[in-house]
């Protein structure tokens, strides 16, 4: 087997005693942890400016803004389709810059401009991309054909299509009652109180059913850690060994 | 108040979950105990696909997982390259994700030195480039277009095992394990629009959504998470840390719910039920 | 100033970009396009505020010598460093060589991976405490934990194997998220959607102006 | 580069042949001539024909550019016979000038489209589609002229845009209603009578809360709730005169969190005790993130914490260490898949739409709880257009077919 570079087995101890930092946090706040904690912060958000600054800023903004500044020397297009388009680039920098008012305490409330800019076209997007993605499509899911219903019930197509057909009827009936949970103009009472609580039942249903279904994932996130340390201690008993 | 077992039990410190939780998900690990795993068509035909083509033949493995989903996908591709190797195939490899390629490079590295594989003749590794749907398509064309150098900076011409190797058509089929959204370019644009033959190993909670590919035949086969990898290791008769995680992942799960018994078992015992 | 014009701002682009969904015209399709990449043009700027304040935080622990103060020092000396590898070179991440990445591969994503790892205990302790049959609803959410947390792996058809198939933990595991879960998720989506829409509706007309804070 | 549209299934050579052709920017111009097979034994009984059928038009719903080409599958390209090898696409500006190769597409293709900056809206376009068999090319008749247009109303959208309207009418009515002083009645919401609860317990104690605005960033709406909220919660906060602070994963949503707790510790009338350095930025990171909350969590030992806004998997983790740190935890996210967590480790959880909901009973503003009333509204509407869905499907299933498909929308 190949031999481990000193450079390689060097940072392999270093993951491994990070991860060793992140772990004694199961027994109590230590100075490792914090150490551990502290020192990922700053990587990571140092991390992320060189991932903006290189992916984001410069492919959305600095080079359009470049190239639509070079566009002048050159003899194709309008002026003005020139200066409309070097507008275009200039401007999100523009509100983009008006985010460091902050920095100053008299002018800070410049900086509700650019923040109502995001907020609007957040806002603008999100209300029609959601009535049409989780109430119209979710409503349209529902929508399924009594009479198939009934036949893989009735028809006696066995226990499969049986079970099948109850459990439309359950997606059904329990979407409807989750709703009637979530009402909030009627108090819980009467038959819609019985809807409701039907609602709820199905809910918690739902809610395990989730819980349980990511255990497995979650405890193979665990298994990958302990075999990372496993490799570790193999390596590091080859480094010192040969 | 009285402070029989079941008050205590009741407030159990929440480290003795933990050092339980920790304990049997280790020591699996470190003892074989065997779990029956059954073995499902999708993996099999990935198996079979390998076990057949004659030595010699040029695979091509691309990998894409990173340290943050490797603990699902590297034992999948651990299995799979040994496989490769035992059968004396020769394998290419790519790492489209950047955050995965000194990660794959590793893998790939270990996995042919215990064959005595020899780089080059036996193995090439091309690296990353990126924006990968284009280096995929590019690929189809010529191996040489997107990687002029393979990762360690060789013109790949140098390397004896890429003579002859042009493009994807010079491979018997792809084995994409695969930890990203990229997997569907690779059947959008190797399979789709090259032909080549496919298989893909993704995670587990995403494997779900990739059954219709393989219903559709855009794919020849389909490995999903470590239950997909310990079946594979079962297959080429190595059982390893897949199957020993599905030990640890069952054991694991006996456990907390023994856990929850107990604590309902308190929860009664200690007369709170009663009162609740 | 302060009130009205960020109020028209909302209410001009988030109106114009709620009815551009409806347009599929290729003006209205670039408008939304620079629309959006305007706002992560001013995030990115807007993070140079949030790193001043992460700096302007753990600068005066330092300077006042408060408690822990030392790994203040630790998180601007990594703050320092790894901005500096990012932006020197120009291809940093393009490179899995680079020192940038090295950094990433063995100290950011160990803790990542490690972090992660913690929620198999705290799942576990989490079952322990909660999972009680206090109430119908708990007994309900235990219960269908149990069943598919044992539907998910090999042992829970070790212990139904003599059942008829169709009556396994595997299937009624997966019958749980098949039908009830999936009534469960519809419900709360419809409810979600609404809830984004009324929402979005009162950043649009002005009603829901917290955001502003406060000034004349 | 050009990408390619999903191509299902293909291997063969001379498609292969053909692909390579089909990247040649300018394309050849080809004979459109039919080619009289020479060699029809290679066939069998079966005589090889060209495409017949082939139509082109705009596509629809579109930002224009773009043409949809349909065809009939050529004789013999079929599971039994398999005799086409693949299909050849040509496009030309007249009937009878140059066409060029612009596609090839594997067998049981009936459909193209021709999408992309070289198509000019307004101009027309003319398609021809070769079957191609192992000896030969065969072309079909030039289609009719193609007019590739913009749209300007997406016409498969159209039930969301009336759903909008009618919503959209309705929740502005309410508010109306509301101004005007009627009274509505709105039931209480256990986990929202809790929040007040828990910031009582916090000041008595003397102990700061803490205010997690989750991973989301400021576009999105469950955090735009949050802010409600955390404004609600900061000004019981600067009246008890307890401390709150607020870690952020996003830096908007910090300054809008700023902003927000400045105002209400100036409408408390204590402006001077805001710190902003209790209202940081951590860092964009999910985990990195987490583990500072974490540390935290542990160092301050918080009275309370609120969880609200978007969550992913690190919603237990901050869960369950508030719960080792001993604090009350109220929650409230609209992640599906967060919620039971949530549920199971925190003492109180507002799920899913609750969240929006607390925001507008936390205000106390009547118009707000107007707005409460239109969700309702619309949950009736939901519920309606669902049974409306099961009535068509018992009156045809056909027409149920269609309906949903209708409602359904692209």
């Amino acid at each position: 087997m190949e031999s481990i570079s000193i450079g390689t087995m060097f940072w392999m101890t270093v993951a491994a005693f990070l991860t060793f930092c992140i772990f004694s946090f199961l027994y109590r706040d230590n100075p490792f942890y914090r150490f551990a904690e502290h020192l990922v912060v700053g990587i990571s958000a140092g991390y992320w400016i060189a991932i903006l600054y290189h992916t984001s800023l410069t492919d959305l903004w600095i080079d359009p803004l470049f190239a639509s500044v070079t566009a002048f020397g050159n003899a194709e297009g309008s002026v003005a389709g020139k200066i409309g388009m070097l507008m275009v680039n200039i401007l999100p920098g523009a509100i983009g810059l008006l985010m460091f008012s902050r920095f100053f305490k008299k002018t800070s409330w410049v900086s509700r401009w650019p923040i109502a800019y995001y907020l609007g076209v957040s806002a603008g997007v999100a209300l029609p991309l959601y009535l049409q993605g989780f109430v119209i499509r979710q409503v349209a899911a529902n929508m399924m054909d009594p009479r198939s219903i009934f036949g893989m019930i009735f028809a006696g197509g066995g226990a499969a299509n049986f079970f099948q057909g109850i459990g439309e009827i359950i997606i059904i009936i329990g979407s409807i009652c989750g709703l009637a949970y979530f009402y909030f103009s009627a108090e819980h009472k009467g038959i819609f109180g019985g809807a409701a609580k039907l609602g709820i039942w199905i809910l918690m249903i739902g809610f395990g059913a989730t819980f349980g279904y990511t255990v497995m994932a979650r405890i193979s996130l665990l298994i990958g850690r302990l075999n990372y340390l496993i490799e570790w201690v193999g390596a590091l008993s080859g480094f010192f060994g040969s | 108040m009285k402070n029989n077992i079941w008050d205590r039990l009741m407030n159990l410190d929440r480290r003795w979950v933990y050092l339980v939780i920790g304990l049997v998900t280790f020591l699996p690990i470190l003892v074989m105990v065997d779990m029956p795993v059954q073995i499902t068509s999708e993996v099999k035909s990935v198996f079979d696909r390998v076990e057949t083509l004659p030595e010699g033949t040029v695979i091509m493995i691309p990998m894409e997982y990173s340290p943050d989903t490797m603990a699902e996908l590297q034992p999948m591709a651990r299995a799979v390259l040994r496989h490769c190797f035992s059968r004396g195939l020769k394998v290419i490899s790519t790492a489209l994700q950047i955050q995965g390629v000194l990660l794959i490079e590793q893998d790939l590295r270990t996995i042919a030195d215990e064959y005595d594989k020899v780089y080059g003749e036996d193995y090439v590794f091309l690296g990353y480039k990126p924006y990968p749907d284009i280096v995929i398509l590019n690929m189809g064309e010529n191996f040489r277009k997107p990687f002029p150098l393979d990762y360690y900076n060789n013109e790949l011409d140098d390397l004896s095992m890429m003579a002859g190797v042009s493009n994807y058509s010079s491979v018997a089929c792809i084995v994409n394990i695969n930890a990203t959204s990229g997997v569907d370019s690779w059947i959008n644009y190797a399979n789709g629009r090259y032909g080549v033959d496919l298989a893909l190993g993704v995670t587990a909670v995403i494997a779900t959504d990739y059954y219709a590919f393989l219903q559709s035949g855009q794919i020849f086969g389909l490995m999903g998470g470590l239950k997909g990898a310990a079946e594979y290791e079962r297959l080429i008769g190595r059982k390893g840390v897949a199957n020993k995680a599905m030990t640890s992942v069952s054991v694991a799960h006996v456990f907390i719910i023994l856990f929850i018994i107990i604590g309902n078992v308190a929860f009664f015992a200690s007369g709170r039920g009663n009162r609740a | 100033m302060r009130r009205e014009v960020p109020l028209t701002i909302v209410f001009v682009c988030g109106a114009f970009m709620a009815f551009q969904y409806f347009v599929p015209h290729h003006v209205s399709a670039t408008i939304y396009q620079y629309a959006l990449n305007w706002t992560i043009i001013i995030g990115i700027f807007t993070l140079a505020v949030g790193i001043g304040s992460l700096i302007n935080l753990h600068y005066d622990r330092i300077s006042k010598r408060k408690e822990r103060w030392q790994y203040s020092v630790v998180t601007l000396a990594a703050l320092a460093y790894m901005t500096t590898l990012g932006l020197l070179s120009p291809n940093a991440l393009q490179d899995p060589k680079s020192l940038l990445m090295t950094m990433y591969f063995y100290v950011l994503s160990p803790v990542q991976a490690t972090m992660f790892a913690l929620l198999a205990f705290f799942i576990a302790s989490a079952a322990y405490r909660a999972f009680r049959a206090k109430t119908l609803l708990a007994t309900l959410l235990m219960l269908s934990a149990v069943i598919v947390m044992l539907g998910r792996v090999p042992i829970g058809d070790m212990l139904t194997g003599w059942l008829p198939e169709g009556m396994r933990f595997s299937d009624i595991a997966r019958y749980i998220l098949d039908y009830p879960n999936t009534a469960a998720k519809r419900a709360i989506y419809i409810g979600v959607g609404l809830g984004v829409g009324v929402t979005a509706l009162k950043i649009i007309l002005g009603i829901e102006r917290t955001w502003l804070g406060g000034g004349k | 580069m050009r990408v390619a549209p999903q191509i299902p299934k293909a291997a063969c050579f001379l498609f292969f042949i053909a692909v390579t052709a089909a990247q040649q920017p300018s394309g050849e111009s080809v004979d459109s001539a039919p080619v009289t097979p020479e060699t029809t034994s290679l066939y069998g009984d079966l005589a090889p024909g060209s495409p017949e059928g082939v139509t082109a038009e705009d596509q629809p719903n579109d930002p224009g550019s773009a043409i949809i080409v349909r065809w009939n599958l050529a004789p013999g390209d079929n599971d039994k016979d398999s005799l086409v090898s693949g299909y050849l696409v040509y496009r030309s500006e007249s009937t009878d000038g140059d066409f060029a190769l612009i596609s090839s597409l594997p067998t049981g293709s009936t459909e193209f489209t021709d999408s992309g900056d070289h198509l000019i809206n307004g101009n027309r376009y003319f398609y021809k589609v070769a079957s191609v068999y192992p000896a030969d090319t065969l072309f079909s008749a030039v289609s009719d002229a193609a007019v590739p247009r913009p749209q300007f109303f997406h016409t498969r959208r159209l039930m969301v845009f009336i759903f909008m309207l009618l919503f959209s009418g309705t929740t502005v009515a309410f508010i109306i209603q509301a101004k005007k002083g009627r009274k509505l009645y709105v039931r209480p919401i256990a986990g929202i009578n809790a929040v007040d609860d828990a910031i009582g317990r916090a000041t008595e104690m003397g102990k700061p809360i803490l205010f997690v605005p989750g991973l989301g960033d400021a576009s999105k709406v469950a955090t735009i709730a949050a802010f409600t909220i955390l404004a609600r919660v900061a000004k019981k906060v600067a009246e008890y005169q307890t401390r709150i602070i607020v870690p952020n994963y996003d830096p908007v949503v910090m300054t809008i969190c700023q902003e927000v707790v400045k105002e209400a510790y100036s409408s408390a009338g204590r402006p001077d005790a805001f710190d902003p350095k209790d209202v940081y930025f951590v860092t964009q990171d999910q985990f990195p993130y987490t583990a500072a909350v974490n540390g935290t969590m542990l160092r301050e030992r918080p009275a309370t914490n609120f969880y609200m806004g978007m969550f992913y998997a690190e919603s237990l983790i901050l869960a369950e260490t508030g719960f080792v740190s001993g604090s009350i935890q109220i929650a409230g996210t609209d992640q599906l898949i967060q919620i039971p967590f949530f549920v199971v480790a925190c003492d109180y959880t507002l799920m899913g739409e609750e969240l929006y909901a607390a925001s507008a009973y936390l205000s106390q503003e009547p118009q707000q709880l107007g707005t409460l009333k239109a969700q309702d509204w619309g949950k009736v509407a939901a519920v309606a257009l669902m049974i409306a869905g099961i009535i068509v499907y018992l009156l045809s299933t056909g027409g149920g077919n269609s309906f949903t498909t209708w409602v359904m929308g692209g």
